[in-house]
This record gives structure tokens, C-alpha cells and sequence, in this order.
């Protein structure tokens, strides 16, 4: 079997299910490959290590890839994991905010990625506010205790299907406002990256069809593919994983070589709208669909 | 550093689990005083339960950081002393490489994860590599300290005696600088555990530092600090060990605890 | 026991030595024009007032720091270095707490990388009577025998130069005078520079003596038999009574 | 530590530029041989520019840092130094309250990022309480450890005086343990800006470590080094100051480098 | 000059002092059976070849610890406990390095919380001929300058009994004349018990005279006249030489 190494963004959570899957599975084996999965802790590492050549793929996040090929990276998206945002505005249920416009005069919590502040700016402008009506606080490793303590009115970057079920489960019900749905152009949360002057499109053409399979699986058979990734290490097996899978399940994306050309434009430029890059760049410099060029 | 040197096994024994209901004690104060919530900080009851409900999960992980504390330290000793010597020999050394290495020191090791990634990959040698980063300078620092300290009237008498630099070095600086020696070796079993665990932060899939983010990324605070507790109670073992270790090393440095 | 304190190598010539120049620390003189010849092969003592500078010229002479600036010249008869070929037993007794007295004794030869002669170290303790301790560290031993450590650890220093900074005051009169025999036959043939506090101590020692005060150095004679000199012998506690003069008698 | 204390000012100049130049062009060779890219680790050419193009940007960071680090370390300073006084004079802290002590260092600090700004909030309070602790435990560790070697002559000289166990600490071995509080201070100026970098990672929106992390999430690697750098000249910088001043503290203690 | 180095506070009656009992380093006896009598308000010197536990006799009276297990009694005749009420001059001179001579002098004022009498201190520092030293540091001291400075620090100690540790051994003859002159003089009353190595020293200075040995204590009679003795006396100088020779003479 050909020998592969992926680099996850995180340590191993739900988002990965299809990955996990398909090497419990054997669907990478009966495509004749051999994957190493290695999370670490810090996800900007990820995409570094592979457009050095030191992995054949990397789990990164769309508004990353735009900033890292602005900066001359060599990466490519050649995947996608999950295929629609999971981050969310979050906020305590029975919090003072009930609306985005509440949020005046408040703080928001975020952990640095990158785009934050663009996302926010967004997300505010619909409701009339500009950055200067709120107070950014990086709260980089406690996002939801942060907010579940209320030392922050709410958090930009958490997810929808882990940090809400986190919440419950220490007894706070959140509320999420969803980005997309407040201003935010769509994207693709979770994404495959690759160092095009490297990589081996057949390998990853193999790659994606084993996770297309799994993914497949997943829908068809939620109960037992949960036990599957459940089974793979001790500390995966409990009830936050177990709520999260179910949520996280209609979030994989059912084509993961499909490209959506136009979503990577729209994001470029947003990004550009927001003085994170200075030039729009071709959406074939970004991302390119593995399986036809 | 411990407690005195003139005191029974017996005694040692009883001190050790005072001190471990004083902090337990105290644990549990701030968490009903300051009313933390638990998602934040649980009390001891709540971590000791997990802590038993996970034993076999908590001790596969501790073994692995435990070998790479251990490796760590034994290495960055070494590393380290080798320095402070070849920086007590080589005035060149001591004047350019020793600006080098506090500069060196000065950078957070997030920001050398990469590189030490992309060079060593995501294996043990990772995770030695930081356990021994984090160590080297102080047991250099106090080392040399020590070394620089000597008695100049011993320094005086091997000249006479026609002794080269390094003899002198050998039998004279480092037995002399070896209290200090002792001081950096002590502080080092304390830093070398977070070493290994910020090296598995970087990258790895077993381990107590893996264990704890994992948890901490899932609001599992209370197996959080059930395997944060086993990381510093190893710790503080490691560190009575060198303690020991080192007093026995420098029998002879009269240190002067009960006489005050 | 005696023999085996000997050293094993033949002896090195040892020439005469001599010290001319001034000495000051921050501008304060301590000595100006001072010549101090150290005749070969022989006791030459050094008295005088506390605070003078004896120890500074020891140290001088064995090239080590003196914390002050000396303007001069020191020389040997044969014209080589001086301080490369001298012991130095120091007015503190500088021994080395880590290690016991065989360690202590033995320090000169692992400093000069040589395989230490073990029987002449053991036979030298023996000599100066810490037999039965051979194996205490400093901090367990008395002031006296802390002493005649460092006087063993000298005498096993076999170097045609030898000098010694009040090397028997930590010690009762007894032990003092068996210790100053030792060192006279050990010490034969070489050139010794004997700082002392001890007026009987320097007549029965010396060839030649000197009195350094701040006014300068006084030449005295020693008496005309050979040292090493009994101590109660008239002629040697007549001059012992006058360097006792000449020492206390200076103006306040 | 640091170059002889014997060296002019011109000598010392000279060292620091033979000190830089040998870093930077060590630094670039490691940048070709090994040929590591440059969103891994630039080469100090393309860092010298960044770091002039955002030198205001870099300069604003940097004055908040630098004040936390600053405040920090005398704080951990005189914390640290009463601590390393008490348990000198009191065994009951000695046996408890040490070993609770080395329990407490080796929990990594992100373990207790979210209950200190829980308490202190998310301003400057809580990177100077990193700073502080982070340099807390070298300078315990270290002053305790010189206090404990005092010439226990001069401890009997002291008794013998009829002094009081709290002006023998005062007088013998405050002054005595000095040249290892000096120790435990260089540690520490290497080590406070490391502690109030990680504070401002914990949560903060402004400093040298919030903008290296906002750089890194932007993919902007010469400016995290740019900033990196910075920050390890700033230690630098402090390292001599203080070495300069602990070395002024203790001029008595004679410490003999150029006699080797 | 004289005057102001004499004590400022009235004097404390001083008690007599006897030490009974064994002594042993891990099994090893040091001395057995030994009674020691320390008559009140005089001069007691000690003597005995190095090694016999001199200075552990000194550290058992001023309730220091010697390494050893004493396993006997120290008291002083009115009762009341000894180690609380002594100034004590080791054999070495513990100067704190950081101190300039007069810090190290006013020492013990300080270590008591009071305020150090700073008069007395620069009279005395001037007495011990280190007028023009006050504000070195030890380590720009010679060895002599430094015992003075101990010298000075243990008679500003306004104490009833004093023990001395062979506090002139350092010393040129004529200084260590005039040492013993200012020490006799600014500890008159007090219960000195005087460790040396010096018969000379003994004879001059000594009200009792007791040589400890392997074999036990001995008591010899000091001369008639009452101390501080002429040096050169007849009286002196015979005593001198008997108590040299049952020094010398003990069998080897
Ligand atoms: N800590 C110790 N452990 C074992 N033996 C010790 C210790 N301290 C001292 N001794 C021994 O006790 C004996 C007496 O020592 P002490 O210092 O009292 O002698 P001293 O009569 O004062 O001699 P000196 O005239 O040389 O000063 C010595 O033989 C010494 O070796
Ligand atoms: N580092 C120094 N700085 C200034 N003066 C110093 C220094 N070292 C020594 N001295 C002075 O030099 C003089 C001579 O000292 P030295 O040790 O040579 O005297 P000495 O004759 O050996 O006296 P002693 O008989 O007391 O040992 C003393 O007055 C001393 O104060
Ligand atoms: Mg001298
Ligand atoms: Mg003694």
C-alpha cells in the first residue's frame, strides 16, 4: 500500500468522523493506502508542515487558506471535510443578548485565527453597529468557559455542533447566532491542503474516494459508525462526543473533491473588502478539484 | 531544596501527607470560598473520583510522559553541565555565546513548534527535545553561577600547583560549583514535566499533555485536573528524588538548616 | 617512615631568588625600593608587623594576585621563571572541602595530571600525625590539623622553591617543633621562603633572616651554627631574645 | 552570569556586536543549510524588514509588554525573596508548604489561564500574574537554596551574639545568600517576558505575544519573528541590566573569572 | 583612647564555670571524666596539643554544636545557664565578608537590635592599630588585621564570660604584646577562658593554667604575681620553660 501522512487541524473530534471511519473501515486500505493521522495542538501548524513537504495533507480551515496563499505559501485546498460553517456567534441562553444588536457596548471573546475581526465587522453592519460599539477580548484557549462564566457576553469562533453541547453539559444552555446567516458570505469550515508542487493528485484522488465512502457510511449507518469511532481510543467514548457525532453528521460534506469556485471567490473577496489581502487572486490559485485537472 | 536533611524516614512520611492534606485542604477551600465553578476549577472529590474512573486511561499516558521527563532530564543535565564548563574555560564562549543563549531562551517554544517539528517529527524526540529545551538554561545559569563562585584561594593554590585550566576546571570549579549544580537540577525536575507536555502540545496522541488538552477541549475539566494532579505529583516525586540525590552528591557542602 | 616521606625524584637544582621594586594598592604604598635576596638551598625567614606586606611578597613571588600593582623585578640566579617552579603553602589553609586528607594531599598531582604517589602522601600523614584520619574531610578536623593538611599537601609538592605563610601557627609548641623538623628535612637542598610570627621559630630555622617594617628591611644575623638549631641552646636563645628586641623594640 | 565584570564599556560594545553579528549570521546559515522555508522560519534579512516596515505597530505592542514585564518582575522579585526568607524561618513552611510549592509550578500555566482571568479579568493584571509567576519559583528556589549554605561559623558567631533567629536571617544570611538571589534573578529577567507573553496569550488584545499570535493566524510569519525578536532583545536588554545590578549588589562576593 | 574602649554599661557580676562529663564523635571518645574549673573573674588558659578537643571544650560552653555528643554538664556558679551570657572568638576569624571593619565590628549590637555603639567601636578599632582600615572589606585585609577585627568585635560584646580561641595566634610578637595588653584591660572582671598554643602567653596572661592531653587534664600552678606578667621577669620566663617542656616532654 502506498504510505500517506495527514495532518489533522486538531486532536481527533467528531469533525474528523469520515477520516477516522475510513481507516477503521478499510476503505484507505482497499484504495491501496496506508495513512499515518497525526493531530497536534496548534491548527496553524498544520498547513506549514505540509507546504514544506513534511505531510501529504493537512485538515486546515477556507479563511486560512486564503491568508496563507497571500502569503506565499504553497498550498492548495484539494478537499473538503466539512462544507458549510460551523463557527458561531455564542452567547448564554439567558443572557442579556437576545439579538446581534444587544451585543452594544459588550464583549466578545475570541481565540486568534485570523479572520475574526472581519467576521464580527460583518456580522455587526447588518444590525447597524461598527467594531467600535463592541470590545474584542482573545480569550485564545477557554472560549466556552469564558462565556459560560460570563467574564464575556459572547464568543466569535466557537463551533455549533461542540461548544453548544459542551455548554449543556455543564448545565448552560447557549444560543447560537449563525455567521452565515447574519452577513457572513458562506464557506467551507474544514478543508483537505496540499502543497501542489508536491503532491500526487492520484494519491489524493484515492484519498478522497476512500472519505467520500466512509462519509456515506456515516449517514447511512449513524448508530454503529459512532461505536466505530468510539472504539478507536478510550477517551473518545463519551457523551459530548456522542451528542456532537450526531450533530456533526449532516455538516460532511457528500463530495469532498467537489469544488465550489464560486465560494472561494466570494471569500476572497471579503477578505479583500476587509484589508486582509491586498490583491484578489484566481480561485485555480486557491483550489483546484484533484479529480479533473 | 526540602525539608531538612536530619529528619527521620517516619518523619519525612508524616510531613509529605500533612502537606498533601494542607494543599488538598486548601483546593477545596478556594473552590466553596471563591465560588469558581467547577467547569473551571472542580474540587479534589470530583477530580479524585475521575481519577479513580480513569486510572487505566490516566496511567497509559503517564508512563509515556514519564519516560520522556526522565530522558529529558538526564540529557539536558548533561548538556547543560557540558556548557557552564566549556563557558567557564572559553572567555570567547562567555562573551558572545552567552548573549546567544538568553536571547535563545527568551523565545516562547510555540514559536519553535514547527521547526522543531518539521525537524524531529511528531515522535518522542519531539517531546525529549522540549523537556531538554526547557531545562538546559536554568542548570546552565545556576551552574555556572556556582562555577564562577569558586574560592579564590583554591583557584590560587592550583595555579601554583601547575595545573592546566581544565584540570582546574575538573578538580576544583566543579566540585565547588556542584551545590549550585544541585540548585539548577532541582529547579530542572521541576520544569521538566511542563517541557514534555508543551512538546505534546505540539504535536502527539499520547501522553499526559495530549490527555489534558484533549480534555480540556471537550470541557472535561474535571479529567483535566485528574491528570494534571498525576503531572505534578510526579513532579514533586522527581523532585524529592534530585533533591536526594544532589544532597548526597554534595554531602560535604555544610548546609546549615536546623541551626538558625 | 622517614625515607618514604622523601621525595622520589632526584632533586631539581634550586636557584637563589631575588625581589627589588615597589608595590601600592590605589596609589597607597605599601613597600617602595624594597630588595629582598632569597639565598639558594636555604631557609631564608621573613619577619615583621601584621599588616606589612609579607604575604603580598609570597604571593609575589608565586605569581598570584595581589589586589595591587607591583613595579619591579623578580628574578631567579638561573634566569628562568620563577613562579612555575615554586610551592605555596598559604597563610589560610585553603583545603579543599570535598575531599579528605588523602585527597587533600594527593590534589597537587591529579592538578598535574600524575598517577599520585600514594605511600609518600600516606607516609607524609603519618609524619604529621593525622594517621588515624586519613579519611575526614576538613570540616571534621581541628584547627591545628587543618593545618598539617596543608603542610603535607606542600611538602608532597616536589619543587625546588618552596613558599611557606606562617606554616605552623595554628599548632601547639610540641607538634609546631616536631612540624618544623619535617619540613627541614623534607625541604633539603631547596630554596625556602619561611613568612613567620614566631621569633624562635625563625632562629631555629633560618639561614638568613629579614625584618620587614614600613620603614624598610632589616637584614639580621643568624646565629652562626647551622640550622636546624636546638631550641634551648644558649647561643640560639640569645638571639631569639634579641630578634625579640629588635622586633618589639620599634617606636609605637 | 554574563561577560567578565573586568571589560571596559568599549570591550563590552565590542562583545555585544561580535555577539549579534555571530546570532544573525548563525541564524541565516541555518536558513540555507538546512533549507527550511521561509513561513517556517525567514531569514533574519526579510525579519530586519518587516520589522522596519511595522516598527510603530511592533514599538506600541511592545511598551505594554515591556511595562508587564517590568512590574512582574520586581513583584515576583520581593514575592519571591520574602517567600525564600520564610521558609528559611519557619520549618513548618519549609515541610509544607515547599512540597505544595513544587506541586504548584509544575501545573503548566494554561491550566490556570482560565482561573486567573477568571479573578483578574483580561486586563494588565493578569500578564503581570504570569510574569510574576512564572518567575516566582527560580527566584524561591534559588535564593532559598544560598540562604540555606551560609557559613554556619558565621550562624554560630550569631547565636553567640544572642541574636534572634529573625535578625540572623536579616543580617547573616539575607546578605550571604545575596550572590544566589542574584542567580535567581537573571533567571527570571530571561524568564518574565516569556510569562507575560503567555498571560497575553491567555487573553489580551494587545502586547508583543497577542501580536505574534495574531500574526501567526494570519499566516504573517515575518511578522511573528519580527515581534519574536523584539521580545528576545527586550530579554536580552533586561538580562545584562540586571546582571549588572546583582553583580553591584554583591561586589563583595568574589567571584573569580579572569584567574581560572 | 584607653577610656572609651572600656565598656559603657555597668559590669555584670561574672560567675565561675565548670564543665564535667565525655565526649565522643560517633563512638570515638575525645576526652572522659573531665573536670574542668573556670574560676569566676580571671584569666583560665587552656593548652594541649592540637586535635584534643580544645576548641570543642570552648563550643560546649558557649552551647554550640560540636559534631560530637557531650554527655555531661556545663554550669556556672550562680546558677543560671552559661551559653546566653558569652562572647566567643573562634579559631578562625568569621568575619562577614560583606562588612567593612566597622560593620563587622558593631556586629552583635546589631544582631541584638540595639544601636551599636559606634564610639566604643572606632576607639577600639583604633586600639588594635586598624584606625586606617575601617572601611575595608575582609578580603583586603592580611591575616593579622583580620584576628584584630575579631579581636575588636569580641571585646564590644559587653559579656561576663568570654572564650578565646587562640585570638592571637595571627600576630607579630609586639602586636600580639599590646593585643594581650588591651584584651586583659578591656575584659578586667570577666571569666575569660583562653585557648592557646602559646606558653608565653599563658605564663603572661593565665590567674590558672590547665594543659588538656589524650590522657586527661592537668592543672599547673601559675606564678605568684598576679597577670598581666612582665614578659622578660625572671618569674616569667622560668615558668615559661617548665611549662614548654611539659609540653615538649609528654612521650610521643
Ligand atoms: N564533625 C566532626 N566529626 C568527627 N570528628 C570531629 C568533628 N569535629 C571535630 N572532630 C575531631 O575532634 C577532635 C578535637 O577537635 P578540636 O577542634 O576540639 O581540637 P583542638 O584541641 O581545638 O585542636 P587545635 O589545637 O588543632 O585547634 C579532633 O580530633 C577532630 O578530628
Ligand atoms: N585587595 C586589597 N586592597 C587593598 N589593600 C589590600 C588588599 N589586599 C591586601 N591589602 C593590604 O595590604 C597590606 C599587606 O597585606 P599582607 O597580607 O601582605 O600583610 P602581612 O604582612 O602578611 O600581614 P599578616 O602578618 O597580618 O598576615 C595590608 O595592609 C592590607 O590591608
Ligand atoms: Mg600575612
Ligand atoms: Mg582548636
Amino acid at each position: 500500500a502506498d504510505k500517506m501522512t495527514l495532518l489533522l487541524d486538531w486532536y481527533v473530534n467528531p469533525d474528523h468522523g469520515p477520516i477516522i471511519i475510513a481507516k477503521e473501515k478499510g476503505f484507505f486500505a482497499d484504495e491501496g493506502l496506508d495513512v499515518e493521522v497525526v493531530a497536534p495542538a496548534d491548527p496553524s501548524a498544520p498547513p506549514k508542515l505540509v507546504a514544506a513537504g513534511k505531510a501529504d495533507l493537512a485538515v486546515s480551515y477556507q479563511p486560512q487558506i486564503h491568508l496563507q496563499v497571500a502569503e506565499g505559501l504553497p498550498l492548495k485546498r484539494v478537499g473538503t471535510l466539512i462544507a458549510s460553517p460551523l463557527n458561531c456567534l455564542m452567547v448564554k441562553d439567558d443572557g442579556p443578548v437576545k439579538t446581534i444588536a444587544d451585543l452594544k457596548g459588550r464583549k466578545v471573546g475570541y481565540s486568534v485565527a485570523g479572520v475574526e475581526e472581519a467576521q464580527m465587522r460583518a456580522v455587526l453592519s447588518r444590525h447597524g453597529l461598527t467594531m467600535d460599539d463592541i470590545e474584542m477580548v482573545n480569550v485564545n484557549w477557554s472560549l466556552a468557559p469564558s462565556v459560560m462564566s460570563g467574564q464575556v457576553d459572547a464568543v466569535i469562533g466557537a463551533y455549533r455542533n461542540v461548544e453548544l453541547h459542551q455548554m449543556a453539559i455543564e448545565g448552560v444552555k447557549g444560543r447560537c447566532f449563525f455567521i452565515e446567516e447574519e452577513g457572513m458570505p458562506s464557506y467551507d469550515e474544514l478543508i483537505y491542503v496540499a502543497n501542489p508542487e508536491l503532491m500526487d493528485k492520484a494519491k489524493i484522488v484515492r484519498f478522497l474516494a476512500a472519505t467520500e465512502r466512509a462519509t456515506q457510511y456515516i449517514v447511512n449507518h449513524p448508530e454503529e459508525s459512532f461505536e466505530i469511532y468510539a472504539g478507536t481510543a478510550p477517551e473518545l467514548n463519551d457523551e459530548l462526543n456522542k451528542r456532537s457525532w450526531a450533530d456533526t453528521i449532516r455538516r460532511f460534506a457528500l463530495r469532498p473533491a467537489a469544488l465550489d469556485h464560486g465560494r472561494y471567490a466570494r471569500f476572497e473577496e471579503f477578505l479583500k473588502e476587509n484589508g486582509l489581502i491586498e490583491t484578489i487572486r484566481p480561485v485555480s490559485d486557491l483550489a483546484i478539484d484533484v479529480s479533473v485537472q | 531544596m526540602s525539608a531538612s536533611s536530619r529528619l527521620t524516614p517516619m518523619q519525612r512520611l508524616r510531613d509529605a501527607l500533612v502537606a498533601v492534606v494542607v494543599a488538598l485542604s486548601l483546593w477545596q477551600a478556594i473552590v466553596w470560598l471563591s465560588g469558581v465553578p467547577p467547569f473551571i476549577l472542580p474540587g479534589p472529590w470530583r477530580v479524585a473520583v475521575t481519577l479513580a474512573d480513569n486510572i487505566g486511561l490516566i496511567a497509559d499516558h503517564a508512563l509515556v510522559t514519564i519516560a520522556e521527563v526522565l530522558i529529558g532530564l538526564v540529557f539536558g543535565a548533561l548538556l547543560g553541565a557540558a556548557t557552564a564548563l566549556h563557558l567557564m574555560v572559553s572567555p570567547a564562549a562567555r562573551r558572545i555565546a552567552l548573549p546567544i543563549m538568553v536571547f535563545s531562551q527568551a523565545v516562547p517554544v510555540f514559536a519553535l513548534a514547527p521547526l522543531l517539528t518539521l525537524w524531529l517529527g511528531y515522535g518522542m524526540a519531539s517531546k525529549i527535545a522540549m523537556a531538554l529545551l526547557i531545562i538546559y538554561f536554568p542548570v546552565v545559569s545556576t551552574f555556572y553561577d556556582g562555577l564562577r563562585r569558586t574560592d579564590p584561594g583554591l583557584l590560587d593554590l592550583a595555579r601554583t600547583m601547575g595545573a592546566t585550566p581544565t584540570r582546574t576546571l575538573l578538580h576544583i570549579r566543579l566540585p565547588a560549583g556542584l551545590p549550585a549544580f544541585g540548585s539548577g537540577l532541582r529547579l530542572a525536575a521541576v520544569y521538566a514535566p511542563i517541557g514534555a507536555v508543551i512538546g505534546e502540545w505540539v504535536g502527539a496522541s499520547n501522553g499526559l499533555g495530549y490527555l489534558m488538552l484533549l480534555a480540556n477541549g471537550r470541557a472535561k475539566t474535571d479529567l483535566m485536573f485528574a491528570s494534571l494532579f498525576v503531572l505534578a505529583a510526579f513532579a514533586v516525586a522527581l523532585y524529592a528524588l534530585v533533591s536526594w540525590a544532589t544532597r548526597r552528591m554534595t554531602s560535604w557542602s555544610r548546609e546549615s538548616l536546623d541551626t538558625l | 617512615m622517614s625515607t618514604a616521606a622523601a621525595p622520589a625524584q632526584a632533586l631539581v637544582s634550586a636557584p637563589a631568588l631575588r625581589l627589588t621594586g615597589d608595590f601600592h594598592h590605589a596609589g597607597r604604598p605599601l613597600f617602595s625600593g624594597l630588595d629582598l635576596p632569597i639565598s639558594a638551598s636555604g631557609w631564608t625567614c621573613l619577619l615583621g608587623p601584621s599588616g606589612v606586606g609579607k604575604s603580598t611578597v609570597l604571593r609575589l613571588f608565586a605569581g598570584l594576585d595581589t589586589g595591587g600593582t607591583f613595579d619591579g623585578e623578580i628574578s631567579a640566579s638561573d634566569g628562568t621563571p620563577v613562579a612555575t617552579r615554586i610551592a605555596f603553602m598559604a597563610q589560610s589553609d585553603l583545603l579543599a572541602p570535598w575531599l579528605d586528607v588523602v585527597g587533600n594531599v594527593t590534589l597537587g598531582a591529579r592538578l598535574r595530571g600524575e598517577a599520585p604517589d600514594l605511600a609518600r602522601a600516606r607516609a607524609l600523614i603519618e609524619r604529621v600525625g593525622l594517621a588515624g584520619h586519613v579519611d575526614k574531610r576538613p570540616a571534621s578536623l581541628s584547627g591545628g590539623m587543618r593545618q598539617r593538611v596543608a603542610l603535607a599537601r606542600v611538602l608532597m609538592e616536589d619543587r625546588p622553591i618552596v613558599l611557606l605563610d606562617e606554616p605552623f601557627a595554628a599548632l601547639d609548641a610540641r607538634t609546631r617543633a616536631e612540624m618544623q623538623e619535617l619540613a627541614f628535612e623534607v625541604l633539603e637542598g631547596r630554596t625556602v621562603l619561611l613568612v613567620t610570627h614566631d621569633p624562635a621559630e625563625a632562629v631555629r630555622l633560618g639561614h638568613h633572616l629579614f625584618i620587614l617594617a614600613e620603614d624598610g628591611l632589616t637584614r639580621v644575623e643568624a646565629p652562626a651554627s647551622p640550622p636546624i638549631r636546638e631550641v634551648d641552646a644558649s647561643e640560639t636563645m640569645e638571639m631569639q631574645a634579641r630578634l625579640f628586641h629588635a622586633l618589639r623594640g620599634r617606636p609605637a
